[in-house]
């Protein structure tokens, strides 16, 4: 589905001209890379949105210095031995060259504002961010290690759906991640994701929808079909707002809409919300018969973790 | 060369050179690849305009069943249907997509393809059977959930992305069937389960071999290609552990006979059941992540990891 | 909101001659009371489901001779002194009178086709059906009783709304019966309702419409504001269909509309269903530790009775 | 003769008689009937246009707030508000009705009635705070649930009484104040919680005194009587012990004072959290049940109970 969205999105987001600039699709103005870069890939002129690569998210949301990357060394398989015009291992190593990433999701720890927190950033530039065998596991590595050390998880989705090449077991991720979210639910763990254009597909019906607090960026396409197989099946042209960011704040689908430039404070502000209460109910609320089971039942696993962490060293340093 | 791409995946060290310069070969072979055509028999098979659907099963695994209706918020989808059923002398929750069979049950089911509703419906049940220790039984069978503008707007995203936290959160025991298509996010959305059996001449997939084809080889002509390619018969997934358990079908097929493939299909849930039932609780939620924590192929320090 | 109901409700029900002697608004049929009686008031030429007293619906769904009644000493006070035309004592009074009723809800131990029951049926008859303290201490009561006896609990509805002549006092039982079905929830007793004409106000909006099973009866008006409020406010005429057991099927707010001549043998079939399930849990899932806690938390009380009965002799008999 | 009927209710047996024969005297006097005019006087004051509202309060009251939108389902009802408040170096869960002040806001927050969508959001956020321990403050102010058709197509019934479920059900500390009109089971909704506080010029009732004078006289200009006969006012309210603490206002009103009523607000929630959060949790919410289960006044063997 990843290579669908992909044309849709060339279409609707206005093209680059042979120098690098490129007009922006809001407000029609030439903009140069600089002009870009320098500005959180937001237009000067209109405020609207342009892609952004993992690295330039963690640049936008990690203090200087504080990324430190999980599962790094995860590299995608070919189980399926799997080729269509070309095959798949010669598609990650394009996507590999074109990036300079290892795969559609980077994850690490990282501080926010001096909060420790666990970072997920996908990059819709490395085969339309589709979720493979290698996503699906770093985002459980990443849930991993915030129920390890009890820092809450902030994941940007971007993504054009499910990595073909990998037949069932991408769409397996779905299943894997949500797997990990129940997990974090658990503890709890604090788990916000920020929707950034696009994000469909399999991302968009698993972990995407899942967290505590949602966060949309401004103009964003956030669906589960893409536009292109909808228009095929209703035989109709789609509304000019359909699936963006504002038109599913307006449908109770996600929490708050945060314009890039205001995203990392904004997310610290959340998490150290969601993380007050944690804080509070620790004391009083944690004891095995009387604590919030709000989501009822109990995974041993996770039990064990909160009981040993309950009074970690770490604890005090961090509040 | 065919016969070489379908041999069973090994795990260690791919040697990339040689999978390339096969895969190159591949390519230089074009259209003239050989197609194994039992994979597409297969695929028209799971899609049997007279293979049995969920109701069909029902009426024919249990003594009794009572429908309940609606997600209680917006509406009910009568492609997904849903209710409690008795079962050698006890209850059941049983789920599953739901096809029509003549143009007016179709277009009522909405060719079994659901909206969120659907998914919140099976939520609520799933819910319900949880509150009272009830085992849930999901059927699977659906070309996927419903591309439309108002599924959108009204999450359906959200609703599987739900429906499969609320699988995962059960306490009780849970076995999917795939018994026809099992199309994408929509049919997985009801199939994160203790125990996942399939129908022999069912398929799932991540996409269906049409899109699949005219997305990869822009001809959606090329689809028997695509079906061979995903790997998406009941064989291929068992061999990559994605499923159970194959349930032999009926002579031809189980739209031959469909008492038949009832009582294939009730016999392996009783003996599932059994083993699910004498765990213990928690051991059985555990093995449950456990085990979906466990798909997907990846390299790891030069290891190819299953 | 009781007699507002009321009014709209006689418009559309059709009238009654002096010899007692009615046309059916089905089918415009002239019924006489045998007719109906005879036919649990139901229309024998066109199925329409004729308004029941209590009387009525215990004869129809307790085996002859089971019903035996709980909480029957409770009767109205009139705590605001309240009066508009008349005294509320005086309404009281006269409802007494006509209905031969202590209140608007009988609550009772029965038993269907065998089956244990804790049975509570409303009269619309009785000021509207109206929800006071005594309705809704009959209904924690019959809560009550159903998680002592660990029978379920099948609840008859019929309300036009508030009983305004309790003011205040009125509106909080909608609060108070809910804190019941939330502690039955957490045994869990299974709770099933049956929501016939009408069913409207506070009872739509508490009990009635939070049973793990909500039947509905053919024809029969169910909503949270009455028809008339509705048109006063928007300023429409409401469609015919508005609110009636088939419209809300169709928006997915009750779980199956049963025809009044099979509810006994269905409600029997749905309760023995949802015990199968709770049979069968008590014994693997029953241990402190792994508990279906589905809806999380715990409330002591409700817990404690649990373990006491989980081996109670009764339950061996019963099964 | 008003006087009479004002008096607090006592215990015991009532003596019928004697009251049908009051009764009869007062409905005698028909229309001329003593007003108190201190009551009306009340019900205007707590629809004062410039009366604080929900997030009036919210900004006075806190650090910092990050609302959070929608039901993840059909909408997003802006007659509900809801969001994280920084409250003493901690966290709240502040939920409440939103009434406009000019005729735009007013239209878009559709008069502070909400939709099931609102109630929903409601149920989702509470949820999310009892996930983290987070406490619950909600803020009543609604003339009562929106009656709409599509209202009543998704389900206003249900989604009160899944938001009055939902409270009885949480965890954590919950406290409700009333700041302006509590108009019946839409304002309840969101009323279930172990305090529940109420500023001296708002109302609580179950209906409203125009529908209910049209409904018991037939003639909604007798509101100002029904106001009265309802007992609508925070001093009738904790005379039944339906609320727990009447809040003065600043002088003339909450609306001459923004900033003092929030400040008079912002006390009476710390001392109650203070002790509601020392409370033993299991305590806590089993005093809520009580609580509950005590509304109403009944006779039971002649003796009347409260
Ligand atoms: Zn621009
Ligand atoms: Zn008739």
């Amino acid at each position: 589905m990843a290579q669908k969205v992909s044309v849709d999105i060339s279409r609707r987001r206005g093209g680059s001209s042979l120098d690098g600039a490129q007009s922006c699709p809001g407000c029609k103005e030439l903009l140069s890379p600089g002009d870009l870069s320098g500005n959180s890939m937001v237009c000067p002129h209109c405020g609207h949105h342009f892609r952004m690569t993992a690295r330039q998210r963690i640049e936008l949301l990690a203090d200087p210095g504080s990324w430190s990357e999980i599962a790094g060394n995860l590299r995608s398989a070919d189980p399926l031995e799997f080729f269509d015009l070309r095959p798949y291992p010669d598609r990650l190593e394009e996507a590999e060259y074109e990036t300079g990433l290892s795969e559609a999701m980077l994850t690490g720890r990282a501080r926010m504002n001096k909060m420790d927190v666990i970072l997920a950033v996908m990059d819709f530039g490395f085969m339309g961010g589709s979720m493979g065998s290698v996503v699906g596991e770093r985002f459980w590595r990443a849930a991993e290690e915030a129920m390890d050390t009890r820092f809450p998880l902030v994941v940007v989705c971007a993504s054009g759906g499910a990595r073909m090449q990998e037949g069932i077991l991408s769409l397996l991720q779905m299943a894997k991640t949500t797997c990990a979210v129940e997990l974090m639910a658990e503890v709890p763990i604090p788990f916000v994701t920020v929707l950034t254009h696009p994000t469909t597909g399999g991302v968009m019906a698993s972990f995407a929808t899942l967290a505590d607090v949602i966060v949309a960026e401004p103009g964003a396409l956030m669906c589960f079909s893409g536009p292109r197989v909808i228009e095929q099946t209703i035989k109709e042209k789609l509304p000019e707002d359909f699936g963006l960011a504002e038109s599913n704040m307006d449908h109770g689908q996600v929490d708050l809409i945060v314009p890039r430039t205001e995203l990392k404070d904004r997310l610290v502000q959340i998490l150290g919300l969601l993380e007050g209460g944690v804080a509070c109910a620790l004391q009083p609320l944690w004891e095995e018969e009387t604590r919030p089971a709000g989501r009822g039942g109990a995974f041993a696993q996770a039990f064990d973790r909160i009981k040993a962490l309950a009074n970690a060293p770490w604890r005090s340093s961090q509040r | 060369m065919t016969e070489l791409k379908r041999l069973p995946t090994l795990p260690g060290v791919h040697l990339k050179d040689e999978i390339t310069k096969i895969s190159q070969r591949l390519k230089e072979l074009g259209r003239g690849r050989h197609l194994d055509k039992a994979v597409w028999d297969k695929v028209e098979l799971a899609r049997h305009p007279k293979r049995p659907y969920t109701l069909d099963y029902i009426e024919n695994m249990f003594a009794g069943f009572i429908e309940l209706h609606g997600d209680r918020c917006y509406g009910d989808d009568s492609a997904i249907v849903g209710g409690l059923a008795a079962y050698q002398g006890r209850t059941l929750m049983v789920i599953g997509h739901q096809k029509g069979r003549d143009l007016a049950s179709r277009t009522e089911r909405n060719f079994g393809m659901p909206r969120p509703e659907g998914y919140r419906k099976a939520q609520r049940l799933m819910e319900l059977a949880d509150k009272f220790g009830i085992p849930v039984l999901t059927l699977i069978d659906t070309p996927g959930a419903f591309p439309g503008i108002a599924a959108e707007e009204r999450g359906q995203g959200g609703a599987i992305a739900n429906s499969l936290l609320c699988m995962a959160r059960l306490n009780v025991p849970t076995v999917a069937v795939i018994i026809g298509e099992g199309g994408s996010g929509g049919a997985l959305a009801l199939a994160l389960t203790d125990r996942v059996l399939m129908l022999e001449n069912s398929v799932y997939s991540v996409i269906t071999p049409e899109a699949c084809a005219a997305i990869l080889w822009k001809d959606s002509g090329e689809a028997h290609l695509a079906a061979q390619t995903l790997g998406m018969t009941s064989a291929d997934l068992a061999r990559l552990e994605i499923i159970d358990e194959v349930l032999p079908e009926p002579r031809g097929g189980a739209h031959r006979d469909h008492a038949a493939a009832a009582r294939i299909l009730k016999d392996a849930l009783e003996e599932a059941l059994r083993e699910l039932e004498t765990m213990n609780p928690r051991l059985r939620k555990k093995e449950r992540f456990e085990k979906f924590r466990r798909m997907g192929v990846w390299k790891e320090n030069g290891l190819t990891l299953f």
